[in-house]
């Protein structure tokens, strides 16, 4: 998708930039990986489609690349972290060639090969919006990732470029399918029924902290000796502890990528945690973490009728 | 599976000792000497965990000579959680030891030989363990002549100030001690280690110099060295790594393939010659 | 190990310097029983109360654990427990949503001359905690079992 | 009998009736499926049993004026007999046991789950896509000659080194059948792609410095996914737990981390992802090797699966092994 223009766009780019940070197929199938591009002729490999998850806002902050003029191919929830990143003084927007790409979602292998058995690359062509496999045309909304059928921004709020068309609706009352929802509606008792079994799946190896392109701590809490909050022991007491240490601390900034919850190895859905936080932020403090960038973050502003009940 | 014996004791568990005495050697270092645990029998250069109850556990080199029987020694600069918690603690309290380990000095290749000891700061602490040992009566003849050379950043961070009196004393050896900045009472020697090293007259032929202390100090010194005309495999040194279990197993202190833990932490240059350049 | 026969809840409480803990310290002198189950930590506002802090309570062997500041209006530091209830709030919705007691996190105001409030508090906080039991989901497994 | 034939239904029956001693690993369950009953424990990795992510391994306390430590036993570990593939079976019996069991210090707690762990080497007959056993060495019939190891084989499960009769009597293997499985081997052998060069652990120590691992560790991020599910790393932390009562924990550790090999005085000799990668990738590849003798690596895979960015192990060494020529 979009491949022609993309890399005709950085072979532009790359005279003005040191590099473009993009797509490119992986080494096994239905996956794409974060790239960087240097040389026009690397171009090629650059890609778009429905695996291209990771959050390339994660690689801005990298050492080498930090003080260097950089392009960066940007889905709505990149160009969100990068927003929230200039913001917080991360990296300077003078800095950054924001090609911007309406995104219908990424979707989710396990998804697919549940409907599909073992998967061929060959059985499947890919369009915006739907998928064809051997012949047959579906809608793609039932195998996109969780995060993206809840999602509320399609397209990029911040860009220099735009490659295509907007998206013209928006995903979370299309597809009408929160995973949040479907937990609020049991009882506490079965929801810790199944945070607990989450909880004990948890090896803590931070896959989901270090994708995520907003988890930039020098020293993460989890790791800190003093004080010392953790011990190194994935218990399921624990890994709340770290799970909801850290969707406390994304509070207002997290952009709900999903990142966390596709990177993570034993398959927490992990994301439920700081989207819950934002879902509550959205429902009670007005705000979504990198659409407006003027506007206050919410844990550093208060108003005086916040709510308060729950306070004897 | 059926060929290993039943494992006797877990190889973790520290054996509890006392510390008998605390000396406050500078603003942020403390020599503890301890009560030697059972069967401890180890060579200088050698190094043990030292475990502080519901604090933490962290490798320590052995300042005493295994020629001092009763107890074990170590100099402990304070600098994080561990050696914090082992600053507060006072003597008749308890700390745990495990070890001996690491491959320590090689002595045999020492003998016979003349011996040039270069320490700084608390890097005269593994040293000391060696030096003492040369200098006890029963071994003293096995070594020929020695220099100590030993430099500190300032009269107040000098190590030892009790043990330099008594080298001093001694006929048998000579010892240099020099700071990098002296004060009003300072009457000694002004000078950073190398550069000093470079006025000594010493004939690289006939000595084995033996270096410790920072990992800039070890730097430069073993350039001068060089330039004096050590060879490599006369130069020996130790290293210091992030370690935990001690015992090569945990995996996390290799330089190359060698382990800080089990295959040193004493390496001549020649050696780290070879290794690359990630300590 | 707790047991469970002569168990009494241990409340780690969180309170401002220059309300909440003057309201202890005023129920202390006025001689205003309350139950001894609080643990108190001084604070220097209801706003410098990390949720870390609370979940380091509850993971060390908390029951349960009350956060008590200024009044809103009142905070010596103008604003800071404005900031607090904000942090407080999500917190408490997220732990209560994963399926923790709502009974071991607890919020309150109370000012420096209310030392018959705090002592109030207090009893309804150990009240509450003792309904439930003692602290399971978040308490560290080495604690239960060593 | 050494060697026999049992039909897949037996080989069921004789496991449901058992099936709490049994465990199986996720990737054997993958390939076994037909073969197995229902409803046995299945495990990511074989060394989250042996080597579990956290375990104590003494406890101290104060009491009475003084402080005790004492050890904690794995005690009650009771024998069980864990199906895997061939390659996760290399990295307990070559890598796990390599390490915690070499002769001078011995893991009392590794010994004491290792004894009783029986594994059963499930023969590797539909090769997954994503491994690369026979480049580090191993084939998908890898097993040590003491081995209990099974294998379809026309319409039935060949079974070597069965000495507790585990799967019944089964009938004997005839010369001929012994000869059809020895030449299968051989093809199967034959189709792999070869092993790396056995000069390669020391051609790659020698490009330690080489600008190459700037580039080869870009799109790492350092996470721990790869290294906690792999099942040779062995790398662990003791850390102290509790203040006057506690015990010390091992838990897994892993050199992605930068605190690894963070000093006291902050310094720290691998501070980038460039280092930590190299680091991984030497001590796999390289250093193992020097040293042991055997790969750090047995090619199962899992981490090319696992890794959120599809950093791979396999294009790397690959990458690595042509431009070292």
């Amino acid at each position: 998708m979009y491949e022609e223009e993309i890399r005709a766009l950085s072979v532009k780019l790359l005279d003005e930039v040191e590099g473009v940070i993009g797509y490119s197929w992986g080494t096994l199938p239905f996956r794409a990986r974060p790239f960087l591009c240097q040389k026009k002729e690397d171009v090629t490999h650059l890609v778009f489609n429905h695996f291209c998850g990771s959050n390339l806002a994660r690689y801005l902050l990298s050492g080498e690349l930090k003080e260097k003029k950089i392009a960066i191919l940007a889905k709505a929830c990149d160009a969100r972290a990068i927003t929230v990143l200039i913001r917080e003084g991360q990296v300077k927007r003078e800095n950054l060639v924001i090609v911007g790409i309406p995104c219908y979602g990424m979707v989710d292998r396990k998804k697919l090969e549940e409907r599909f058995g073992p998967l061929q690359p060959q059985d499947f062509e890919w369009h915006l919006d739907s998928l064809t496999f051997k012949g047959e045309n579906l809608s793609i909304g039932p195998f996109l990732e969780a995060t993206c059928q809840r999602c509320l921004h399609p397209n990029p709020p911040l860009y220099d470029h735009l490659i295509g068309q907007e998206v013209t609706y928006i995903p979370r009352k299309r597809w009408n399918n929160d995973a949040l929802t479907k937990l609020d509606m049991v009882s506490r008792e079965e929801r810790w029924a199944f945070f607990a079994g989450e909880f004990e799946k948890c090896i803590r190896c931070y896959a989901c902290r270090n994708s995520c392109p907003l988890c930039y701590c020098k020293e993460c809490f989890a790791e800190m000796q003093r004080p010392y909050w953790l011990s190194g022991a994935a218990t399921p007491s624990e890994n709340l502890f770290f799970h909801v240490g850290r969707s406390l601390h994304m509070a207002g900034r997290c952009v709900e990528c999903g990142a966390c919850e596709r990177a993570c190895p034993v398959d927490i859905p992990i994301a439920l945690l700081p989207c819950k936080v934002e879902e509550l932020i959205r429902g009670n403090f007005d705000f979504e973490a990198g659409i407006d960038p003027d506007k206050e973050p919410p844990l550093l502003t208060y108003r005086e009728n916040d709510p308060g009940e729950f306070i004897r | 599976m059926d060929s290993l014996s039943v494992p006797v004791k877990n190889i973790y568990l520290p054996e509890l000792v006392q510390i008998q005495e605390i000396i406050e050697e500078t603003r942020d270092i403390k020599t503890f000497r301890v009560q030697r645990p059972h069967d401890f029998e180890y060579r200088p250069g050698q190094f043990a965990e030292v475990f502080v109850p519901g604090k933490g556990e962290a490798p320590f080199s052995i300042t005493s000579s295994p020629t001092q029987e009763a107890f074990l020694e170590f100099s402990i600069k304070r600098v994080g959680t561990v050696t914090e918690a082992l600053h507060r603690l006072n003597p008749g309290e308890t700390v745990g030891v495990r070890g001996p380990y690491g491959n320590g000095f090689p002595i045999d290749s020492l003998r016979k030989q003349n011996l040039l000891f270069i320490g700084g700061g608390i890097g005269l602490a593994p040293l000391r363990s060696l030096i003492n040992y040369v200098l006890s009566a029963p071994y003293r003849g096995n070594f020929g002549d020695i220099f100590i050379l030993y430099g500190a950043r300032t009269p107040q961070d000098l190590v030892f100030r009790w043990e330099l009196e008594e080298w001093k004393k001694r006929e048998d050896l000579s010892l240099l001690v020099t700071v990098d900045r002296g004060d009003d009472s300072w009457r000694g020697r002004v000078g950073l280690v190398p550069e000093v090293l470079k006025e000594l007259s010493i004939d690289a032929k006939d000595f084995k110099a033996i270096v410790c202390g920072p990992p800039i100090m070890i730097k430069f010194t073993i350039k001068t060295l060089l330039e004096m005309g050590f060879q490599p495999g006369c130069i020996i040194t130790t290293l210091e790594m992030r370690m935990k279990c001690g015992l090569g197993k945990c995996g996390r202190c290799n330089i190359g393939p060698y382990y800080v833990c089990k295959d040193g932490p004493v390496f001549s240059y020649e050696e780290l010659q070879k290794m690359p350049e990630e300590y | 190990m707790v047991n469970e026969d002569r168990w009494e809840p241990k409340i780690v409480a969180f309170l401002c310097h220059w309300c909440s803990y003057a309201g202890a310290d005023l129920a202390g002198v006025s001689r205003i029983q309350y139950p001894p189950n609080v643990r108190v930590i001084r604070v220097p506002c209801s706003g410098a109360v990390n949720p870390l802090y609370i979940l380091r309570a509850l993971r060390e062997g908390a029951d349960g654990v009350l956060v008590s500041g200024c009044h809103p209006g009142d905070c010596h530091y103008l604003s800071g427990n404005y900031f607090a209830r904000r942090k407080f709030f999500l917190l408490k919705e997220l732990l209560s949503w994963l399926g923790i007691e709502e009974e071991r996190v607890q919020f309150s105001w109370v000012s420096a001359s209310e030392g018959q409030r705090f002592a109030q508090v207090v009893q309804d906080v150990v009240e509450s905690v003792k309904r439930i039991g003692p602290s399971r989901k978040m308490v560290k497994e080495f604690l239960l079992h060593v | 009998m050494a060697k026999k034939l049992v039909t897949p239904e037996v080989f069921r029956k004789k496991v449901a009736d058992q099936s709490d001693l049994f465990l199986i690993t996720e990737r054997a369950q993958g390939v076994y499926h037909e073969f197995l009953p229902q409803g046995l424990r299945v495990i990511k990795t074989p060394k989250e049993l042996i080597f579990p992510e956290w375990e104590g391994v003494y406890r101290f306390s104060f009491q009475d004026r003084s402080w005790k430590v004492w050890e904690i036993e794995t005690g009650d570990f009771s024998p069980r007999f864990l199906f895997l593939l061939p390659c996760e079976a290399r990295a307990v019996i070559e890598v796990l046991d390599g390490n915690f069991l070499q002769k001078d210090y011995i893991d009392k707690n590794y010994w004491q789950r290792r004894k009783n762990l029986h594994l059963i080497v499930l023969g590797c007959y539909t090769i997954p896509k994503t491994c690369f056993c026979s480049l580090v060495g191993g084939n998908p019939l890898w097993r040590d000659g003491r081995s209990l190891f099974v294998l379809p084989f026309q319409g039935e499960l060949y079974v070597e080194n069965d000495e507790t009769m585990l799967f019944g009597e089964g009938k004997s293997v005839d010369a001929r059948e012994e000869e059809t499985l020895a030449t299968r081997e051989e093809e199967l052998k034959a189709s792999l792609p070869p092993p790396l060069p056995s000069d390669f652990p020391q051609k790659l120590y020698a490009h330690f410095d080489e600008g190459i691992w700037k580039d080869l560790s870009w799109r790492c991020i350092n996470c721990g996914a790869c290294t906690f599910l792999c099942p040779t790393c062995y790398c662990f932390d003791l850390s102290v737990e509790g203040r006057l009562r506690g015990l010390t924990l091992k838990t897994w550790d892993s050199c992605m981390f930068p605190r690894f090999t963070l000093h006291a005085s902050s310094h720290n000799p691998r501070p980038t992802g460039k280092e930590r990668v190299r680091q991984r990738v030497m001590h796999k590849f390289s250093y193992l090797p020097l040293r042991e003798g055997y790969y750090g690596c047995v090619g199962c895979g899992i981490c090319r699966e696992i890794c959120p960015v599809n950093w791979d192990i396999r294009e790397t060494v690959e990458r690595m092994a042509k431009y070292l020529g």
